[in-house]
């Protein structure tokens, strides 16, 4: 098997808070391919922020990387120091948003702010001038030229998502790191934008990690599906495998309470009941068995770790197939 | 000295006196600001001057003769002397000056000292002569205030008095900057001699620490203050030398004996006994000063409470005086105090409310503005009010205009008292000196026996004279006149 | 005037969250707000006990005998020019300098909110002369204003009250209109009007707590610009009633004295800094208490 | 770029305010005790006569009903004629333009200083929270606000002459296009004291927007860009956070303008703060008026230069 | 499929609502444009369309937080935007809001249980703890819930809270604009359950606001699509939801995308292009012809006309409505 461009190996980061130092995320393990895109899914405050931002070297102020590994092509960039760190961010590693709203400078024009990233990285301001005209073509906006000396405001949120995707490839990136880029934006922009991402991860060759917690958008980008759950990864595998048999309950319980089609006015969704943990707060054992219906002693008091299960890995002790009733765990009561 | 330019007394071109107010008006018929005094006392001369202590001297009338009724004064006027415009100086321009101060439409200051005067003749270029109604002692003392400067008569007629001075006197009008400076330069043709000092400015320092500051650095040749306390803080040093001269002027708690407890004249001898005064002036003014009972004049010089029944400060007595007048609870006041104008007011204020307080009188202070302080102080709304008043080498100006029927401040004095008037009205009749004396120190018994107000002390002025000035010698009236022999 | 008011930082759209914890306990968790909690609540002591009359010294009293010594066991700070106890004057100087602060903040807090409030949630007409009233008092110099109110009513800590409220209220105004332009239009104010609740209700009980945090954080730094202002004030003439003294008053007759008593003046100067600063880390303190950004987390 | 339509509107708005201060500052003016022949005679406005008061009322046109006053004032105004002191008989107009430069050029300088000091101190502080430059700066800043004017001035004063023997120049204004040296020693001082509380409230502002703005969101898309701290620095955080240092700095300055009263008094200078802080005592209506009126023009002016400068720097506020 | 039998009753009726915004910098936003709706007893309407597309302003209007520019809302049968203010009250609690952000939709600052207590207290009904717990349970929440501040419940509890203080005045109309779009999908599928529960139970009447087809479809006995301030399509659930008419709405169908790996992409041809324009200056005639694939001529200059597809299905676009009437004309 080749080596993955990138891998995240047992990353746990931490971050200050007022009652002490509160572990965010408790060993993630990911990986992805050149060409290929992984997608982070998972609950709100879940980690899945905090693994981009592990990643890209980019954790606010109070948080840091305790320990495991952020590999890039082989390279740990976590060992790097702050200097060499910095030549990798941009450059090699893009990063997209989930707010395009907040996240270009409103102050700044457009051209300036794609270029920017290109100066820093020793291209000539002719280059990188072109580079940038080319880019903001690429991403599918009109007339480039004249959008450079535009600012923010006077774009739309699917422009200025766009406007930031040219700024994180047009350094011609290995990875892209995009943390739920569509959330803030409408179904047909959405639809827009992840058929430009596929365009761009197939043209450039790049590896995309797609973070969100839409599993219909997962459906249709995703090579490989990292779940999240409470600063871990509880289960990891390729799409297809994952959505036909999910071999972690919390996975089970996300496909099942999604609505299908047919005749939505018969039966109430299947839901996960209770509500996710807090991370300050966290069980003993495995962070998921007080919601799960597929629980064993043993959950009670040791946390899984990813266990291969038919090439997939789920962090669950219990296999598929001891699965009291494949909607267990799930109850159906409002 | 770092401050460079500015600091120019060494080369002799400017002379600089920092003091704390500006001037307000140019014509010294209506000059009420003692600046504005200070100031044109030095452009305009006057018929006659009085010394330093209080003497009568010649100025632009050179001798002068009083006829035994006393009711004509004959003024032998100096020749050859010429306005600052160039052009002579005759008896008509005393005419014209005298006659435009009568004149009620000018509204000029020194009107009510001079209502004696009938007519003025001028029968030659060099001899003046006044008419008056009646025998008027003061008259002389009148004519020496710079309210009484003689005017050009070609500048009375042509109505530009006011607009730019043109006087007799050591210093020709040069500049006005409003809230900044009056620059004056020496008048070479004065009949007194050429000042030495060729440019006089006069700066407005608003602060008086600030003054001191200046002197320390010889930014100034003279600086004038009247904080007792900045004073204080002069101390010792080689760049000016403090000179303390006592005022005519005295710090006074005048009470208002049209209103309630204060009618009765026991009260207000109680309020005057329970007062010592040397404490006033010991925590207003760090001590400095001289205790004063209502006349200042250094040619009046009698006892300051010689007439009062008790040694004042003596609570005991005061209180049993109260005790007699019926207020054995005492009772309440309020005084105005007035902000701004003088550094120990409030310092004076608290102390008497704190010496008051010991026999039972309760004194509350109201502080105002001069606006309003001079509104309420007008129209007597008031119980008692702290004040500064200004004094005179002459008591009955000091006093006429308070107590005597018809006097023009009789209204805010507080009281009417025919013991008063008559006495004031004697003082004036008579020019022999004898009979002031006694006609006068009968008044200033009067007044303590009375207690309209309770006089307590004078306060000096403060001069800090630069170490390279000579021959600056202060005066009780706050004139400026010596810098005419200044250098 | 010697004091620059500021209109402190807006605190953001978001309303502030009250904890579980109360809002003493937020604020003694910021290093800052517990410095300022722990000298303010000192302050108050003293101030209490200079009002209550309580030290050994009285305040008023002259003794002429013993003016201007210096710090001693017997007089901690020395005597002014009365021979009067700088320290109970201080400790009462405190007491005064607070009471006028508080009053005259209250004051400007209270009209200045209830016109902000007002301008920011009903708009329209409203809006429109509440806004152009403040940018008249804005424009207006800060001493003509407490220049003309202490003229016109004597001197005396109420007038100076008056004089520091009238100046203070229009940034009250400024501070709470914002806010409220935020808050009237959330979605929780829009709530409350769909389901009947009174309108007077609605502003009392929804909008007033909710754009209570900046106004808060202004009322004290505005307390600390204020004690500034009655020293001003009693600078040019016009602050409290003597024999009451004030910090300002103390400092200012001081400046006569310093030179050769600098007791004098270096005492009650050192209560106004220490008075100011505590006022400034309380603030400090409270923004952070009241930021609901701060634990906004689950 | 301009708006016209704006800026039309802004000064349609700008001008109800002076209206209104106008007004406001003759019914003030009216409600304090004591009239101007009070404040000009003093206690020898006892001594008037009955028709002498009626003739000086009739002089100052106080004997008019007010309404007819404000309107000859107004009227008056328009035409550029502030009236005459009554005081000491100067046109107003005269007496504010000297003492104009004068607080301008303090207010101006000391802003130049406050901001300069109060920018670098400030993101000095927010660069590094919670460090030990941090609280230092934020400790100076604190006593810096605290520190009565004129304790401050006083003190520099005295320092300044017991110490090195140095007055500043107390002397005719110099203005700055006839000497600087000449000119700064008569300024720079009093500007350093007033820009003391000037550049700790800058330094609070921009330290806390600082902070604030290192946490936004484009700023983490700018490190992710791989830009150097220096250029996050420069380009983003504080090209944002200068919006409200602006605002801060207009606010601030717009109250120094009518707030140099105290340090013009220590120092001597011929100012506005002075000129009206005398009017006022003397009961002078038209210098009160007439100063009060020029102090609100600028105030209003320097607003609306803010407001402009922000729609120059922010580029969501400039008309498309 | 049922399409739910009206009952006769109409609850809600909305008829040629305008309502515009005159913004300074944007000018006049045209948010709604003659729209006419309505909606029988025990229904549930369900409203999609594209961000500003005027959904929440609609729901607005029904709840007279604002007021129609022209046309009239009808409500129970009252006019609700010409009720005066005790009339008003009384109308409010006939319809009721549930807002889109549960956590923004409550006042920070106040317990759970005195929320719910101070809309009892308002109307007076009657309040107490028993009837605070009895709304609580309704929405499967524990009484404890009472003691708590919104920030210390998740996202789905603040919703369910937002749902029991709708409840609490016992409307007979409840418009939801968005309920579960801020939501995460674990939680979205409670919430759903939870409104189809109380539909049943309570045989309420809903306004149901959404921009996902897929949830909508879940709920709705009818659907209104809108696209800038207008409606384009209104039909049965199933129809619209399914095999829709209105290019739009085919492209919000084909957009969301379906949570199975094994489905293709959707072609491109039914991809819309572009972004939706402002609503301050909209496109001439049919305002979806500058991202439609069916425009033609006409389109850009001749505004469509809502018109009937099939029995109560109606769709406003003239490419799909000459092509039925076509193929009606063969067919005949
Ligand atoms: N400054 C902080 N202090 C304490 N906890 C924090 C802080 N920042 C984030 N967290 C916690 O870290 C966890 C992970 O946050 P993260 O932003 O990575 O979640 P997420 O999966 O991206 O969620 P979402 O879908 O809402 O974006 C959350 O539980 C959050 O509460
Ligand atoms: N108060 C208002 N002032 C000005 N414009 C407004 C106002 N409210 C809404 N609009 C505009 O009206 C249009 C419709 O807004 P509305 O909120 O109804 O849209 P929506 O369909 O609910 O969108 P979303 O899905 O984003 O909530 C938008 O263009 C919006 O910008
Ligand atoms: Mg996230
Ligand atoms: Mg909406």
């Amino acid at each position: 098997m080749s080596e993955p461009i990138l891998a995240v190996r047992g990353l746990h980061t931490a971050i200050r808070t007022p009652s002490g130092p509160l572990e965010i995320l408790r060993g993630v393990d990911l990986e992805v391919d050149r060409g290929e895109t992984l997608a982070v899914v998972g609950e709100s405050g879940s980690g899945k922020s905090f693994t981009a931002l592990s990643i890209a070297g980019l954790l606010p102020a109070g948080a840091e990387v305790t320990s495991g590994q952020v590999l890039l092509e082989g390279r740990d960039l976590v060992a790097l120091r702050e200097p060499e760190r910095r030549t990798v961010r941009g450059a090699e590693v893009g990063m997209v948003y989930q707010d395009p709203m907040t996240s270009l400078n409103p102050m700044m024009r457009i051209g300036r702010q794609v270029t920017e990233g290109l100066r820093a990285h020793g291209w000539s301001k002719d280059a990188a001038r072109d580079r940038a005209v080319t880019v903001l073509g690429e991403v599918g906006l009109p007339s480039p030229q004249a959008l450079m000396r535009l600012y923010p405001h006077q774009l739309s949120g699917g422009m200025r998502q766009r406007v930031l995707i040219a700024c994180a490839i047009a350094p011609r990136p290995k990875v892209l790191i995009a943390d739920e880029p569509t959330t803030a934006l409408d179904v047909t922009i959405q639809q827009q934008i992840i058929q430009l991402v596929a365009r761009l991860r197939d043209e450039y060759g790049i590896a995309v990690v797609w973070i969100t917690h839409d599993l219909g958008v997962v459906a249709r980008i995703a090579d490989r599906v990292a779940v999240v759950y409470a600063g871990r990864v509880t289960e990891l595998a390729r799409t297809r495998a994952l959505f036909a048999t999910p071999h972690h309950p919390y996975t089970d319980g996300l496909l099942r309470s999604l609505p299908t089609p047919g005749d939505p006015h018969q039966a109430p969704l299947p839901q996960i009941g209770g509500s996710p943990v807090a991370l300050s707060a966290l069980p003993p054992g495995c962070p998921f068995a007080p919601r799960c219906a597929q629980r064993q002693d043993r959950c009670d008091t040791e946390e899984p770790p990813l266990i291969d299960r038919a090439g997939s890995r789920a962090a669950c002790w219990v296999p598929r197939e001891d699965w009291r009733a494949p909607s267990a765990g799930v109850t159906s009561r409002a | 000295s770092p401050s460079g330019s500015q600091n120019s007394s060494s080369g002799g071109s400017t002379f600089v006196v920092a003091r704390t107010g500006d001037i307000d008006k140019l014509d010294p018929h209506l000059a009420t600001a003692f600046q504005t005094q200070q100031t044109l006392g030095l452009v305009y001369s006057t018929l006659v001057k009085t010394s330093a202590a209080g003497q009568i001297q010649p100025d632009l009338a050179t001798k002068w003769t009083t006829s035994s009724d006393g009711k004509t004064v004959d003024f032998t006027l100096r020749s050859g002397v010429t306005w600052q415009d160039g052009s002579p100086f005759t008896s008509k321009d005393v005419k014209a000056s005298i006659e435009r101060i009568l004149d009620q439409k000018t509204g000029a200051v020194s009107r009510s000292n001079l209502v004696a005067i009938k007519k003025v003749d001028a029968p030659d270029d060099t001899s003046v002569v006044l008419h008056l109604s009646q025998p008027s002692a003061s008259l002389l003392y009148s004519l020496t205030t710079v309210n009484s400067s003689i005017e050009s008569a070609k500048d009375i007629s042509a109505g530009t008095v006011g607009k730019k001075p043109n006087g007799t006197g050591a210093f020709a009008w040069s500049a006005w900057n409003p809230g900044q400076q009056v620059v004056l330069t020496g008048n070479a043709k004065y009949f007194g001699g050429a000042p030495k000092i060729k440019k006089l400015e006069f700066r407005v320092i608003p602060d008086e620490s600030s003054i001191l500051s200046g002197m320390k650095a010889s930014a100034f040749q003279l600086g004038l203050i009247s904080d007792p306390g900045v004073a204080r803080q002069a101390g010792k040093s080689d760049t000016y030398s403090l000179v303390k001269q006592p005022a005519l002027a005295y710090h006074v708690l005048m009470l208002n004996g049209r209103k309630g407890p204060l009618k009765n004249q026991q009260v207000r001898q109680a309020i005057s006994c329970a007062i010592d005064r040397n404490q006033v002036m010991q925590t207003a003014a760090y001590g400095d000063g001289t205790v004063t009972g209502p006349i200042t004049s250094p040619a009046f010089a009698y006892s300051p409470t010689d007439g009062l029944p008790c040694t004042p400060g003596d609570t005991a007595k005061a209180k049993s005086m109260l005790a007699a007048a019926g207020y054995a609870q005492g009772f309440s006041l309020t005084t105005i105090v007035e902000t701004g104008e003088y550094a120990t007011a409030g310092a004076e204020a608290q102390n008497l409310q704190s010496q008051l307080a010991k026999i039972g009188v309760k004194l509350t202070l109201k502080q105002l503005s001069t606006g309003p302080y001079v509104s309420a102080w007008l129209d007597a709304d008031y119980d008692a009010a702290v004040a500064l008043n200004g004094g005179s080498y002459d008591p009955f100006l000091m006093y006429g205009r308070y107590f005597t029927s018809g006097g023009s401040l009789a209204k805010p004095a507080g009281l009417n008292s025919s013991t008063l008037a008559d006495l004031l009205t004697q003082g004036n009749a008579t020019s022999d000196d004898g009979k002031r004396q006694g006609t006068f120190r009968n008044l200033q018994k009067e007044l303590l026996t009375e207690s309209p107000w309770v006089w307590t002390f004078r306060s000096d002025d403060y001069y800090l004279v630069g170490s390279n000035v000579h021959g600056f010698t202060p005066r009780p009236d706050e004139l400026l006149s010596s810098l005419t022999a200044t250098s | 005037m010697s004091v620059l008011p500021t209109v402190a930082e807006p605190m953001g759209s978001v309303p502030a969250t009250p904890g579980r914890s109360s809002l003493l306990a937020r604020i003694w968790r910021d290093r800052n707000g517990r410095i300022g909690l722990t000298v303010i609540v000192l302050l108050a002591v003293i101030a209490v006990l200079g009002a209550l009359g309580v030290l050994p010294h009285d305040p008023i009293a002259q003794h002429p005998a013993a003016r201007l010594q210096g710090p001693s066991s017997r007089y901690w700070f020395g005597t002014d020019q009365f021979g009067r106890d700088i320290a109970a004057r201080a400790a009462v100087g405190i007491w005064t300098s607070l009471r006028v602060a508080v009053v005259s903040v209250a004051a400007a807090a209270v009209i200045g909110s209830v016109l902000g409030i007002s301008a920011g949630f009903f708009g329209g007409w409203v809006d429109q002369i509440v806004s152009r009233f403040i940018d008249i008092l804005f424009a207006f110099p800060a001493i003509l204003l407490a220049l003309a109110v202490v003229s016109a009513l004597g001197n005396g800590w109420q007038n100076t009250a008056i004089a520091i409220a009238v100046v203070y209220t229009p940034i009250f105004t400024r501070v709470s209109r914002g806010p409220t332009l935020t808050v009237g239009g959330a979605e929780y104010i829009k709530a409350q009007r769909v389901l009947g609740t009174p309108l007077p209700r609605i502003l009392l009980r929804h909008v007033l707590p909710n754009v209570s945090a900046p106004i808060v954080v202004q009322v004290t730094l505005a307390l600390s610009w204020a004690i500034l202002t009655e020293s001003a004030l009693s600078f040019l003439g016009l602050g409290t009633r003597p024999p009451t003294p004030s910090l300002g008053l103390m400092v200012s007759d001081a400046r006569n004295t310093v030179a050769t008593a600098w007791w004098t003046l270096t005492f009650p100067a050192l209560a106004i800094v220490i008075a100011v600063i505590t006022l400034n880390l309380l603030g400090d303190g409270l923004r952070s208490a009241l930021d609901p950004r701060r634990d906004s987390r689950p | 770029m301009l708006n016209w339509r704006w800026l039309g509107a802004r000064a349609l708005g700008a001008l109800i305010t002076l209206l209104g201060v106008t007004v406001v500052v003759f019914v003030v003016l009216r409600t304090i005790p004591g009239d101007a022949i009070t404040a000009s005679l003093g206690i020898e406005s006892g001594t008037l006569t009955p028709a002498q008061r009626a003739s000086l009322e009739h002089f100052y046109g106080i004997d008019r009903p007010w309404f007819a006053q404000l309107w000859a004032w107004i009227s008056g105004v328009a035409h550029g004629d502030l009236g005459l002191s009554l005081t000491n008989g100067k046109s107003v107009t005269s007496l504010v333009a000297s003492s104009l430069p004068v607080t301008v050029e303090l207010a101006v300088l000391s802003a130049l200083i406050g901001t300069a000091f109060g920018v670098v101190l400030g993101v000095l502080a927010g660069s590094r929270p919670g460090r030990a430059s941090d609280s230092l700066t934020q400790g100076a800043s604190l006593v810096g606000l605290a520190i009565p004017e004129f304790v401050l001035g006083t003190a520099v004063v005295t320092i300044l002459a017991e110490a090195f023997h140095y007055f500043p120049d107390t002397g005719t204004f110099v203005p700055l296009t006839r000497s600087v040296s000449g000119n700064m020693s008569q300024i720079l001082y009093p500007s350093l004291v007033l820009a003391v509380a000037f550049a700790a409230n800058v330094m609070r502002t921009t330290r806390s927007e600082y902070v604030e703005m290192a946490d936004a969101d484009y700023v983490r898309t700018a490190r992710g860009k791989g830009l150097s701290p220096g250029r996050v620095r420069r380009s983003h955080i504080l090209r944002n956070a200068t919006i409200p240092i602006v605002t801060l700095t207009g606010i601030q300055f717009g109250y120094l303008l009518g707030g140099t009263v105290i340090i013009e008094q220590i120092f001597a200078l011929p100012g506005m703060g002075r000129l009206l802080f005398t009017a006022i005592s003397n009961r002078d209506y038209p210098v009160v008026q007439g100063t009060v009126l020029v102090i609100a023009v600028l105030f209003v002016l320097v607003n609306l230069l803010v407001d402009l400068l922000y729609r120059m720097i922010d580029p969501r506020t400039r008309a498309s | 499929m049922p399409d739910r039998p009206t009952s006769g009753e109409i609850a809600i009726d909305v008829r040629d609502v305008v309502k515009h915004y005159r913004t300074p910098g944007r000018g006049e936003v045209q948010a709604l444009d003659r729209v006419s709706v309505s909606v029988g007893r025990g229904q549930v309407l369900g409203v999609v369309g594209e961000s500003g597309c005027g959904k929440s302003t609609l729901a607005r209007l029904l709840t007279r937080l604002e007021r129609p520019d022209s046309g009239s809302v009808e409500i129970l049968g009252r006019r609700i935007d010409l009720a005066k203010r005790g009339e008003l009250r009384e109308l409010r609690r006939g319809i009721q809001l549930v807002f889109q952000d549960p956590y923004a939709s409550l006042d920070p600052r106040q317990r759970i249980g005195a929320a719910l207590a101070e809309v009892l207290t308002v109307h007076r009904l009657p309040s107490g703890d028993g009837r605070v717990g009895e709304l609580l349970e309704t929405v499967g929440l524990p009484p404890s819930t009472a003691g708590r501040y919104p920030h210390q419940l998740s996202g789905g509890q603040r919703q369910r809270i937002g749902i029991a203080r709708a409840l609490a005045v016992q409307p007979q109309i409840l418009v939801l604009d968005e309920p579960v779009s801020a939501l995460d999908v674990s939680v979205r599928a409670e919430i759903i359950n939870l409104l189809v529960r109380l539909r049943d139970e309570l045989g309420l009447t809903f306004v149901f606001i959404s921009h996902d087809l897929g949830v909508v479809r879940h709920l709705a006995d009818r659907i209104a699509v809108m696209y800038l301030g207008k409606i384009v399509e209104y039909g049965p659930w199933d129809v619209v939801s399914d095999t829709p008419g209105h290019p739009y709405t085919r492209a919000l169908q084909t957009a969301v995308p379906i949570a199975d790996p094994g489905l293709d992409a959707p072609p491109t041809e039914l991809v819309v292009t572009g972004e939706v324009p402002d609503a301050a200056n909209p496109p001439s005639g049919c305002r979806f012809h500058p991202r439609c694939p069916l425009a033609e001529d006409r389109c850009r200059s001749v505004e469509p006309l809502m018109l009937p597809a099939s029995g109560r299905h109606r769709l406003a676009c003239h490419v799909v409505q000459s092509e039925a009437a076509t193929a009606d004309g063969t067919n005949g």
